[in-house]
């Protein structure tokens, strides 16, 4: 009788075990299948990884910018340091949505507050959502909050849904398939891809003529696009936040002079700076035979240095901003950041110089 | 809210939690009642109306036909000395003429409903064919949900209760729920309302033993359907849309996948159906029992949908070949057309109508007609060679040889497969073209030119899927054999069943069809 | 379970039924799944394989048709072989879109513009501009002709903007752009779904 | 009972009628068999076995079969 009842509590411990054992497994097996599983961003098409790398950043960011490639191609941060000691971060990233650009400021102010919100408008033209991967690219590296919910819920396309980007296992896990080396390298962590935001080329590709525009029916900028422009104001304004409006210096995708009234209209009736740079490019000295790499629609660093420059001095006339070389605990995280800068430069120089093409970065360094 | 969704899957958990942690054991049947309401009224609020027509109308009449049994039988015991044999004729006769009218209501008012909603556009396609001028306009109707499989519930139930082999259930809410208890709403099984209120009602009590079957047989379930069968689509998808691309051989290649990706579909869903149903106490008939180790055609169809077969058996054939006009008709023909022949005509009627009826009931459209009919031309066919096959087998001992046994297993399912063709077309036309194909024009190196790759499958899902169904045929297999259920040794070893259950989870989890990329396809037996 | 509280539960899941079943009509074609495909066997279309084999890009695309020089060129459709048969005579431009998720390729030809998009490494139509008054749509319409004209050709249940007229047919649009009562331009464009 | 056996031997000549208790179960009768039972019972016991009463319980053994069959007769 008592061997019996032995039995019995061994063999219900043992089962016990085993089953806690297996729920333990089960979660972390999909906890790592998910870090496996999940796109790394890490070469070729890097601006996956560009959201998430604003939360290891730990300097105070005075001038926050938020768009699309034409402000994280186009300004290079520490050129910003460098002339004016501004200290920045560039929360950039591919087609970066305008309201996924409110909710990113959203998220930045439970961090720190800047002083001033550089708001690149090129992506008020979309009024709806576009593109998953892009989507993904944005969203997918913010933290949880609900800003970021929200931004996921103003931004799914069709056929996309809250608890994919919730789990994203479940969008990903049939890359089983597609694994490459990078996926099993960057498990667990990530390399740093680009300078406070600023992603950098090297390379020259002079910039061709481009087609002429596609005559529209109608030019109205889409009010979805400007309600979030107008929260944007909002909440600057509420934080005691700069908000400055500008237009990249790049000529492609084409910003129509319709476009660029209604928000020069906008920027007179709320009394908030909007500097559309295309017509200044001779002025700050862009030389587009030498300051692009794909041909004009992106800057390279020569041209992202010299757009620096110029928006860096007004930045500094117009706000009153730290000088941050002063203060010596950021000064010396900033020359870390330089020291990335410059090797990073000399490496696609060097294997410019080698292959005359990059390899390591851009469409070349894109893993089948 | 499909099985394969997450919704579902969540919905499914917190039932099993709410029912054996909050409600007490003789009120779990009311929360499976608002769970397969609920569970209705997300996928179309509309269908509700007609799941609760369909059930009011035979509970309500099952009832009255039950109280109307009751005072007869009162009556004729309590007159039985009064009565001579002649009167108590004429009162029976009068009397089964009532239960019959009702009966007849019943059915009219459910099959009606059925026929309006699946059949309405069907029919009407038909007579503007035949009619020509001006074409009658199709019929703005909705297909609620697994309409097929309830009404072939209730219908069974008020047969049963007429007949007076089955108690009529007193309370509507009780029958409701077992009218729409949602596991099996979607793609059956066809349940009898004697088996399943067994444990509806009254389930058993928490056991963990009998969860835990419930949730390696869910896992299984999802195994077969997502990993198998929801991959195999996309390659039968892309063979079958242009079929005049993919001649011969491939013909082949659609009845390996399509027998593989059906029987795993729709075992994998009823695996999670009966799989959810043991984990909440309840006790679901089986539906398959091994069909692709039939070894013949007649075996196989008492294998796979099981339920389906055995309702067409007890309410069309028995009925129809055993009513006195038949009776009569068996006699006539017996001695006009011989012993032989005359024995023969009446039961192949009823098997005629059989296969119609199944063929109609498996969807509204020709090539449905036609695969039932195929299926019954294929049953004669195999019946009339019966003798023959016996002598052939007697002359060279065959039946005793494993082999051989072997060999009809393999001729079946082929067979099977064949016919299954008529499905995967959903052409009468096409279909016998391409089947015709396979023997003009196999040519089974195109097969190797590397259009395997082309289907919309990668090596590595031909990779997963092949080793999944080895995974599925060897679990098969043991239990041909050796009659062991895998799951139950699995137990005795507890470790090694934890194990299987989370190989079986991260399998699903990694390797399933589902998601983007993936087109969330339905069970195959959903709109039925 | 309560008795009372569950016919409550229950009348009122049937009410919102029926309520719901008094909105809007849905398309409820009787569809039957039947063989796990997803190919979705209508049954009240009769035979789907009669599709329209004059023009073979027309099975891409249920919208607007514009011909240039003899080649058929509707919105959504695979570029390759439309560039192809239009010929040689064309300049052409490209750009990547960001992070490489695909390819604007525009074709200039002497009187219309051809704009093609990328998808899962496929280009497709994106858009045709009418450069000129060489070429005219196939309702008759060119640069030059009066807004008369286009409403006649059009009907007039257009959406008028701010610089011109849209009319929606299928999965494209075309844009006809208006300066003091004429034509300045016309442009098709896909809706990508 | 032994008129029952023979009509039961001419469907199944490879199967002890008198012992077996599983016809139905172990699937040695099907459909058809039972449909023949049926029409036969009716030619030479003149008794109708009407649908209700094709239930595996009643078809399982001859014995069984014989009581359906005198029940119905004393009905």
């Amino acid at each position: 009788m008592e061997t019996g009842a032995k039995k019995f509590t061994y063999k219900t411990l043992v089962m016990a075990v085993s089953t806690v054992l297996g729920v333990a497994v089960t979660v972390l097996a999909l906890w790592f299948l998910q870090k496996l599983l999940v796109p790394k961003y890490q070469r070729g098409v890097v601006e996956g990884s560009m959201i998430e790398e604003y939360y290891d950043s730990n300097e105070p960011h005075e001038v926050l910018f938020l768009g699309d490639c034409e402000v994280y191609e186009n300004i290079s941060t520490v050129t910003l340091y460098e002339n004016y000691g501004i200290s920045s971060y560039i929360r950039g990233s591919a087609q970066q949505l305008t309201w996924q650009s409110y909710y990113l400021l959203e998220d930045t102010l439970r961090y720190e507050t800047p002083k001033v919100v550089v708001f690149n408008v090129l992506a008020l033209k979309y009024g709806e959502p576009q593109s998953e991967s892009y989507n993904r690219m944005t969203l997918d590296g913010m933290r949880w909050s609900s800003s970021k919910w929200n931004a996921i819920d103003a931004s799914m396309t069709d056929g996309e849904s809250m608890i994919d980007y919730v789990f994203p296992f479940l969008r990903y896990h049939s890359r089983w398939d597609e694994l490459t080396r990078t996926d099993f390298e960057h498990v667990l962590d990530k390399d740093r891809v680009t300078i406070n935001g600023y992603y950098m080329r090297a390379d020259v590709m002079p910039e061709a003529e481009f087609p002429s525009p596609m005559p529209l029916s109608d030019y109205t900028l889409p009010q979805s696009a400007m309600d979030y422009l107008m929260r944007m104001y909002e909440l600057c304004r509420e934080n005691d936040i700069e908000l400055v409006l500008i237009k990249a210096p790049t000529l492609y995708p084409y910003w129509y002079e319709q476009w660029d009234a209604q928000v020069r209209q906008f920027s007179y009736d709320y009394n908030v700076p909007y500097i559309n740079y295309i017509y200044l490019r001779d002025i700050m000295g862009l030389d587009m035979s030498t300051d692009t790499y794909d041909a004009g629609l992106h800057l390279n660093i020569y041209g992202a240095e010299k757009f620096a420059d110029y928006i860096g001095r007004y930045l500094t006339n117009s706000f009153e901003l730290t000088d941050y070389r002063q203060i010596p605990e950021v000064a010396q995280q900033w020359e870390d950041d330089i020291v990335f800068y410059d090797a990073l430069r000399d490496a696609q120089l060097a294997e410019l110089q080698q292959y005359g093409e990059l390899r390591s970065w851009g469409a070349n360094a894109i893993e089948s | 809210m499909l099985f394969t969704s997450l919704p579902f899957v969540l919905f499914v958990a917190i039932l099993v939690l709410t029912y054996y942690a909050f409600v007490p054991h003789n009120e779990r049947w009311g929360l499976l009642l608002i769970a397969s309401l609920g569970f209705y009224f997300f996928a179309d609020p509309r269908y509700l109306i007609f799941i609760f027509v369909t059930a009011l109308t035979a509970f309500i009449i099952a009832d009255i036909t039950e109280d109307y049994n009751a005072k007869r039988k009162a009556y004729l015991k309590a007159n039985k000395a009064d009565m001579d044999a002649d009167v108590k004729k004429k009162y029976k006769a009068t009397t089964t003429r009532v239960t019959r009218l009702l009966l007849a209501l019943s059915l009219i008012i459910n099959l009606g409903i059925l026929a309006y909603t699946k059949y309405i556009n069907f029919f009407i396609e038909n007579i503007n064919a035949v009619r020509g001028g001006e074409p009658l306009s199709f019929v703005n109707v909705i297909i609620p949900m697994g309409i097929s499989f309830y009404t072939f519930q209730t219908v069974s139930y008020s047969i049963d209760v007429a007949r007076g082999t089955c108690k009529a259930q007193k309370n509507f809410w009780k029958f409701l729920l077992f009218v729409s208890f949602f596991p099996q709403l979607v793609q059956g099984p066809i349940s009898r309302y004697e088996d399943l209120s067994k444990t509806l009602y009254d389930p058993k009590p928490f056991d963990f033993r009998n969860v835990s079957y419930g949730f390696i047989r869910i896992l299984f379930g999802y195994f077969k359907k997502l990993v198998i069968a929801d991959r195999l689509v996309i390659g039968l998808k892309t063979l079958t849309e242009s079929p005049d691309e993919y001649k011969g051989a491939f013909v082949f290649v659609v009845m390996m996948f399509y027998a593989a990706q059906l029987y795993c579909d729709f075992t994998g869903g009823i695996d999670i159906t009966i799989g959810i149903a043991q984990m909440l106490g309840i006790t679901v008939k089986e539906n398959f029992d091994l069909p692709y180790f039939s070894k013949n055609i007649k075996e196989y169809w008492n294998r796979w949908h099981i339920t389906m077969g055995t309702w067409f058996t007890d309410y069309i054939f028995f009925p129809l070949s055993v009513s006195s006009r038949m009776l009569k008709l068996s006699k006539w023909s017996r001695n006009h057309l011989g012993n032989a022949i005359g024995k023969r005509v009446t039961v192949y009627i009823s098997c005629f109508c059989v296969w119609l009826a199944t063929g109609i009931w498996h969807g509204a459209a020709w090539h449905f007609v036609v695969w039932g009919l195929m299926n019954f031309v294929v049953i004669m066919a195999s019946q009339e060679l019966e003798p023959l096959y016996e002598r052939f087998h007697g002359r060279f001992g065959l039946k005793t040889k494993g082999w051989y046994g072997a060999f009809e297993i393999l001729r079946t399912f082929l067979l099977m497969s064949s016919l299954k063709l008529f499905d995967c077309y959903r052409d009468v036309g096409v279909t016998f073209r391409m089947f015709g194909s396979m023997f003009t024009t196999f040519n089974a190196g195109k097969l190797f030119g590397g259009e395997l790759m082309n289907l919309g499958l990668s090596g590595g899902d031909y990779l997963v899927a092949g080793l999944a169904i080895v995974i599925v045929f060897l679990i098969s297999l043991v239990k041909f054999l050796k009659g062991t259920d895998v799951r139950e040794w699995l137990y005795d070893r507890y470790p090694l069943f934890v194990l299987s259950c989370v190989c079986l989870l991260l399998a699903v989890a990694v390797f399933g069809a589902y998601g983007a990329g993936f087109d969330a396809s339905q069970f195959i037996y959903n709109q039925f | 379970m309560n008795k009372k509280l569950m016919s409550i539960v229950l009348a009122a899941c049937v009410a919102v039924s029926i309520a719901a079943c008094s909105g809007e009509e849905e398309d409820t074609s009787p569809v039957v799944l039947s063989g796990g495909q997803a190919a979705e066997a209508t049954v009240a279309e009769g035979d789907a394989d009669a599709a329209p084999s004059d023009a073979e890009n027309a099975a891409f695309s249920d919208g607007y048709v514009f011909t240039y020089n003899g080649t058929v060129i509707t919105m959504n459709a695979p570029a390759d072989d439309i560039i192809a048969a239009l010929g040689d005579g064309y300049s052409y431009f490209e750009a990547p879109s960001c992070a490489y998720e695909g390819m604007d390729k525009v074709y200039t030809y002497n009187s219309i513009v051809v704009r093609s998009y990328t998808r899962d490494g496929v280009d497709y139509i994106a858009a045709v501009e009418l450069k000129d008054d060489t070429v005219a749509t196939a309702e008759g319409i060119r640069i030059g002709s009066t807004e008369e004209d286009v409403l006649a050709a059009y009907g007039e249940d257009g959406e008028e903007g701010t610089s011109g007229i849209e009319y929606t047919k299928g999965d494209s649009f075309i844009s006809l752009i208006f300066e003091s009562g004429r034509v300045v331009a016309i442009t098709y464009t896909a809706i990508v779904g | 009972m032994d008129e029952l056996i023979e009509i039961l031997k001419d469907l199944h000549s490879d199967v002890d009628f008198n012992t077996c208790t599983t016809l139905i179960d172990d699937k040695i009768l099907d459909s058809f068999d039972i449909v023949s039972i049926v029409s036969e019972v009716d030619d030479r016991f003149d008794v109708t076995i009407p649908a209700k009463e094709l239930v595996p319980e009643n078809f399982n053994s001859a014995k069984a079969l014989w009581e359906l069959i005198t029940r119905l007769q004393e009905d």
